[in-house]
Parts: structure tokens; C-alpha cells; sequence
């Protein structure tokens, strides 16, 4: 399951509908992506996501679609938000849940780096100095890179 | 045609989407870009590099000489930053 | 944070009150554990988890010490469960919280390992056919190993 | 000294913890387990393979040569399973 949206998510309401009364189930794994500020001249005091609506769905989709084809998971759900955030708030959040903990790790680790690199969202952040449109990062693109075939 | 701009382009160009007739001979997202920039200062600004642009069509990522039909939804932005 | 608990826990309370107006955390990762009961001849209708108090918590204590000085963590909590849990129960519950979601991903596999093989739990599972104690396995010995080091 | 059981070892003996006075050549977890080997039938099924036990002396794991003390609190178990 994947969802975009503008309001937050309750993360532990989220896994438990997720894994209800699923005794296949063996291990959840959870990430929680929030809005970080070092502190300091470059501290973020907001950051706001943009996105393409219905690109972004699709995208979605088709990430969960294919980490349910590379491990074997009983469920799998993408929340992702868009707007303006602020430091400490949460953006997104991927929740994997297999009988084995080891292809639940996986597939979370991979849906994230995905979601980092590939998923149509692009941030501005708001500094002391202003705002700035955030650059697409070689190191995430090498994470994902990781996990590309042949 | 539907045309939508994100992120800086958004900014840049001083809008997020607007519907346009082109001209017949627009025929990819190359051709399309290069016709855009005459539009003003803001369009050549945004579009000058084509390296720092992304385009889709129809909502998923094409190559800049993919073959443009009347009716498509093209989208015009700078490689994604993530969630 | 370690703590051995006979009750279950709030995994979104949990997290919550880990990482809440931690501002240098951009990833959080968490482990949930549950009985699995694959269902059939086999199926688990009980797990009973028996413990060494005093000693689990001390190797809790030095399992997430030795995980903060490996990876660079803003917080990290490991709850564990004893006593007799049905199919679909929470055993388990790691949480780490780190700048770089490379870190938060890393550590937690590393606690989760480690405990499945190193702490002083042992199992009991209930089937139709009885009560049998689970004996150690030696998969479960091989993803331990991964992380020693030299 | 303190004597604790856990696992099958507690359902075999049939006891999870007692304190005993030790004869005073039991030196070692090696020693003590031969000795509970000849308190009676459940201490010598549990005790039988030392390889399927382990041992942890103050709560620490230690070998089967460690200098034991007195007041020390020893514990017998299986190689534990995990959560």
C-alpha cells in the first residue's frame, strides 16, 4: 500500500493495521524519515516538498511493486507527505514485515534509498539565508546505486 | 498541450502549469524546451541548461527525443531530491 | 535505553518519546519481533520465553553500547519481552535513531542479530504435539557472525 | 552457593534455583557439574553432555575451568535461542 499525503501519520497505528492478525509474520521493519537541522548558520527552520500528484502515486507503486518481487514480505506500506515540514517532523515512512527479519530489512533499506533518489519530490529549505532548492546528492544516487541488477 | 513546472522551474518561470496550442513542428520535449525559452526572460532562464532538466510525459520520465502527441501532459523539472 | 518487561509495548509511544524534538535525527529504524505461527501440523499456538534477570539486562546494556560506539546514534532503545506470547504478540522492539538513515539501518540489524543469538533467552514453543524447547540455530549463528570483528 | 536453572535444565532437575554447600574440591563449573551429576536421575539426564550446557558465574558467561568462589552465584542453562 502506498499514500501521499499532506498531514502526518501515527506510525504505531500504521504497523498495527499493517500486521494485524498476520501470525506469518515473523519481523516489521520500520523507518521514519524526519526533517533534521544541525543547528547553527546553516540550521533548517523549515523545508517544503514539492511533487508531481499522480506521478508521484504511480512511482510509488511501482517501487513497493517491485521490493515485493525481489523478497518475500507479507505486507508493505509507503506513507509519504508533501508541503512544508518542519525540523523534527515526520516525511515519510516505510514499513516492511516478513517471517524472516533478513528480507525485511532489505526491502525496507531498498525502498528508502529508492524513495531518496528516484521518487518525484523535490525540497526547498528555509535557512536564515533564505530558501534554497535543495541539489539531487551523488550519495544518495550511489546508494541506490547498490541495489540496481546486472 | 498541458504543460507543469516543479520545483525552481516553478519559481523561475512564475507558474506551475498552463495549457498552450504549439506549433506542428514541436514534435519532442528538445524541440518543445527550445520553443519555450523564446517565450521570455524567465522561460530562458529556467530552460538554458538542459542538463539540470528532467521531463515526463504523461506522468512517466521520457528522453528528450521522445515522439510528442497532441493531448500529452509534459512535465518539466530538475532531478528529484528525495523524500 | 534496555528494558525487560513482561507487558507488551506501544511501539508508536515508544518512538515518539525516543526521538520527539530530536532535531539531529533524520532517520529512525525500527525493529518489531513477533510469533510466527506458520500454520499446519507444525503451528505454534504458544511461545513461552524464559530469562536470566539481571543477566539479560547487563547483555542488553553492553549490546547497545556496542552498537552506539560502532555508529554514530542520536538514540536507541531495546525492549524486550518474557513470560508465554500467542501467535502474532510483540517480542520484541529495537529502535535507533541517527543523522544518516545508513547508520540507523546498520546498527539496528546489528542489535537484532545479536539478540536472536546471544541473549540469555530461551524458547519454548507449543504446538498440538506438545512443548518443546527450541534449540539454537545455526543461521541464526551465521548472521551474528557477519558483525564480529578481526 | 547459589545454584540457578533455566531452560529444560529447570524442567529435568526440576527446580529453578537452590543453594547448596559445596564439597571443598568443587573448584570449577567442570567440578560442580560432575558432582550435581550424582544428586539423583533428573540431574544426571539434564547434566549427561556438558557440551549442551552453558554456564554463567555473577551473570557473566565463563569457561568450564573457572576459579569459583565462594558466595558465587552459578548458573547452568542451554545455548540460548534468542528473542
Amino acid at each position: 500500500m502506498i499514500r501521499v499525503q499532506r498531514e502526518d501519520f501515527d506510525v504505531g497505528a500504521e504497523i498495527e493495521r499493517l500486521a494485524r492478525d498476520k501470525t506469518t509474520i515473523g519481523g516489521v521493519v520500520t523507518f521514519v524519515g524526519t526533517v533534521r537541522s544541525a543547528g547553527g548558520a546553516d540550521a533548517i527552520t523549515a523545508m517544503t516538498l514539492d511533487h508531481y500528484p499522480g506521478m508521484t502515486e504511480d512511482e510509488l507503486a511501482a517501487i513497493e511493486a517491485e521490493a515485493n518481487k525481489r523478497w518475500k514480505l507479507e505486507a508493505s506500506l509507503i506513507v509519504h507527505r508533501y508541503g512544508r515540514l518542519l525540523p523534527g517532523e515526520r516525511i515519510v515512512l516505510v514499513v516492511t514485515a516478513a517471517a524472516h527479519r533478513a528480507a525485511a530489512f532489505a526491502a525496507n533499506e531498498f525502498l528508502v534509498d529508492w524513495l531518496k533518489t528516484k521518487a518525484p519530490f523535490w525540497k526547498q529549505e528555509e535557512t536564515p539565508q533564505g530558501a534554497r532548492w535543495v541539489e539531487a546528492q551523488d550519495s544518495d544516487d550511489q546508494a541506490a546505486k547498490r541495489w540496481a541488477k546486472g | 498541450m498541458r504543460l507543469l513546472y516543479f520545483a525552481w522551474l516553478k519559481t523561475k518561470i512564475g507558474k506551475a502549469e498552463e495549457t498552450l496550442e504549439l506549433p506542428a513542428d514541436i514534435v519532442t520535449p528538445a524541440a518543445l524546451v527550445d520553443w519555450l525559452k523564446t517565450r521570455g526572460p524567465g522561460f530562458a532562464d529556467a530552460l538554458k541548461d538542459r542538463r539540470t532538466l528532467r521531463v515526463a510525459v504523461n506522468r512517466r520520465h521520457v528522453d528528450w527525443d521522445f515522439a510528442l502527441k497532441p493531448g500529452d501532459e509534459v512535465a518539466l523539472f530538475p532531478p528529484v531530491t528525495g523524500g
